[in-house]
């Protein structure tokens, strides 16, 4: 699963893509909600554990913690930004 | 219809009487800086009959960068006196209205209430929350651009039915969450992009033509010209805001010693004891500090115990007194034999007193 | 490095070196309308070293509604003087290189020479075509801007091995065909949008940063905010040009009979035997036109038998020339008693002469 | 199958968008290459066929004449502007 970064996301990650694994293989537990992608990225890049308000969008629609994600998603994190 | 006009009103799609609408239209810009100018001078072109201007900074060299209506003559003007000034050489017939100030919880209702529509072209989350919610409270519809490096953000907030700014980011960040343009860095030709497209959607609100950019938020990246637009809803609660908040500064609760730049003008020429740190990063400190002050970076504040030694009051400036406010917290926490002062509105308003 | 270009060297992605690589650069913007000022005000805000303005049109009215830069004062001035004079207030370090001149096939390859990369902020096809040209002959990358409405396209051509215009559109549309941006219209806002993307376009090729939009068409849709974005590919003919063509006008090859306006003013003074023709809109007529002209919209000329009734001399003026060349060529064909003359340069050369 | 229509094409034919049939229940011969389409398109639409330089682009690529079109793709027509 690719995640397109925006705004301090991409600064924190220093790119702006992210690849998450999709498969357990490692035993690991993958995300399968929003909010379980949140925790699963929080524990990679904890910086972002730091954001409050954070939009996610699943396939260009804003979705809610409990949105199930799934592999073929395109799935963006769009923090707030606040320049002018 | 003027002839001035005819380019649009010649457009099958636009014609005579959505140029008549835009003539009896009322706009308000909050800000004109770098979103606020290209904003400005479309819709001052295209014949906006009322445009409301607030802001209460000078022109500092690194606007020009991208706040393409000042010149060099113009630094450390006014910026409400400039653009009124080139705006109305630009088009002698729209009514301008200025408004001294910056947008404050104690005026927002009022100025607001007399405009159709608001173009937030501010700079800061507080602004955008106040411009938020006093629009759904007064039931205006707000135009909303926001930048960061390369990116941008555009909507329409709160049209008709549509979503609010609080639909997307219910809360306001806090302040160590999510940099600043100051802070952050913008490239120049960015706010103009995102500007026009603003200046864009108003025109569209106001003339009630095309698809208005409601419901969708359009996230602008220039290094790859890159164009996603997210569809979001409305959320009820958002819309029944009927009162403006306690406060929309994240600190006012906390209790932060605080001196403006005047007094602390006057105590400096009087008290030689003090020290004076200088929250802001290295870059931007070389670009202009005042003689006396040792450069801290906010992000270094916890190590700066040495230069503390022996002194009882420390005095703390950064850009705008976001920084020096969050710095003052983090100090007093941790010397507390030490008087410390946040310097408020930071060198913003000290090189407007001595520019 | 400068501290006036603070806010953008302190990005990671563009820093102190892409600045000094602006700051080495010559640019060259072909037009000084509404695609060309905000490219200028953004690429001069942002530290382009050289700057070449190109264009020989004055300040008119129906100018204002989209070429932000030009006030009401300005109105019958050259604009590259008014473009050259507002630049330097606003980046004094910027070196200008004036061309006096439209860019026309015995010019071009002498002027674009000099220059890393050439826009296109012009409204017609034969300099489109020009440009393109002449840059594939000199190997050098072109920004293309082009309005239609409430629509822009944006690409760069010719960018390394990337495609050219002609890869997109092999040949030049004939006179009838597509509409010119006098004919048809554009929203004012328009311009500003896509001219800022054009500047960031040339900021990225300059600065080597970013995706550059090359092999690529950026296709905006203001009415309903949609970008689409087509792929297209290098056609290695495309790429072979090694000189320019024959000529650039699609009518050059026809005899139309023409008069400058400078002779037709002393030809009216002397005698008052003929009948002139003004072949625009009712909507452009009425703006403004000589005071002896009838209206004949181009696309009428066919039922003007009427009013040719025993006229030995038949002028025909249009706004720009091109609409009353291909006007003389109908007339001619139907009317062989008659002389008819197109005027070159139409209103735009008529109301310089005599504003 | 919808067609997006750009700059003179939309004015030519009054609208942003364009039906075209595909499937043949009315024994009319449907599109199936670039060229097909530009043909049908002129029949209804003679004013289209004025334009010398037209471009076709099939799922947002330039097409060529011989393109094969299918009911699903996203086809929009795209004529040089010359506006500045």
């Amino acid at each position: 699963m690719t995640i397109l970064l925006f705004g301090i996301t991409k600064d924190i990650v220093g790119s702006p893509t992210l690849s998450v694994p999709t498969s357990n293989i490692s035993g690991k537990k993958v995300p399968n909600t929003v909010k379980e992608l949140k925790t699963y990225l929080g524990k990679n890049y904890p910086e972002l554990n730091k954001l409050s308000s954070l939009a996610v969008a699943v396939n260009n629609s804003y979705a809610e913690d409990d949105t199930i994600i799934n592999s073929y998603d395109e799935i963006a994190l769009i923090p707030p930004v606040s320049g002018g | 219809m003027d002839s001035r006009y005819i380019r649009q009103t010649q457009l099958k799609d636009f014609g005579p009487k959505a140029q008549e609408k835009l003539a009896n239209s009322k706009v308000l810009v909050v800000g004109l800086g770098g979103l606020g100018i290209p904003v400005l001078q479309y819709l001052n072109a295209m014949g906006v009959g009322t445009i409301g201007l607030m802001d209460q900074d000078a022109v500092e060299l690194h606007n020009l960068q991208r706040q393409v209506l000042y010149t060099e003559k113009d630094l450390g003007r006014m910026k409400l006196e400039v653009v009124h000034e080139k705006l109305t050489h630009q088009n002698s017939q729209t009514q301008f209205v200025l408004h001294d100030s910056f947008l404050v919880k104690s005026n927002a209702l009022e100025v607001i209430k007399d405009y159709d529509v608001v173009i937030d072209a501010t700079d800061n989350f507080p602004t955008r929350y106040l411009i938020n919610d006093a629009c759904v409270v007064l039931n205006k519809p707000f135009i909303y651009g926001a930048l960061h490096g390369f990116e941008g953000h555009v909507s329409v907030f709160n049209y008709k039915d549509g979503p609010t700014y609080r639909c997307l980011y219910p809360d306001m960040p806090g302040d160590e969450e999510v940099p600043n343009c100051n802070e952050n860095g913008v490239l120049g030709v960015v706010p103009g992009i995102i500007g026009t497209l603003q200046a864009l959607e108003t025109v569209k609100v106001l003339a009630e033509i095309g698809d208005v950019l409601s419901g969708k938020l359009l996230v602008f990246d220039g290094l790859n010209h890159q164009f996603a637009k997210i569809a979001f809803k409305t959320k009820v609660e958002n819309k029944a805001i009927k009162e403006l908040q306690e406060s929309y500064d994240i600190s006012d609760c906390d209790i932060v010693p605080t001196i403006d730049p005047e007094s602390f003008l006057s105590v400096r020429k009087k008290d030689g004891q003090y020290l004076l740190i200088d929250v802001r990063t290295t870059q931007e400190f070389e670009e202009n500090h005042l003689e006396d002050a040792i450069n801290v970076p906010l992000d270094q504040i916890d190590s700066c115990a040495s230069v503390l030694e022996k002194k009882n009051t420390v005095y703390v400036i950064c850009q705008s007194g976001k920084r020096s406010k969050l710095a003052v917290k983090k100090l007093q926490a941790g010397f507390h034999n030490v008087s410390f002062y946040h310097i408020s509105g930071g060198m913003n308003k000290m090189t407007s007193l001595c520019p």
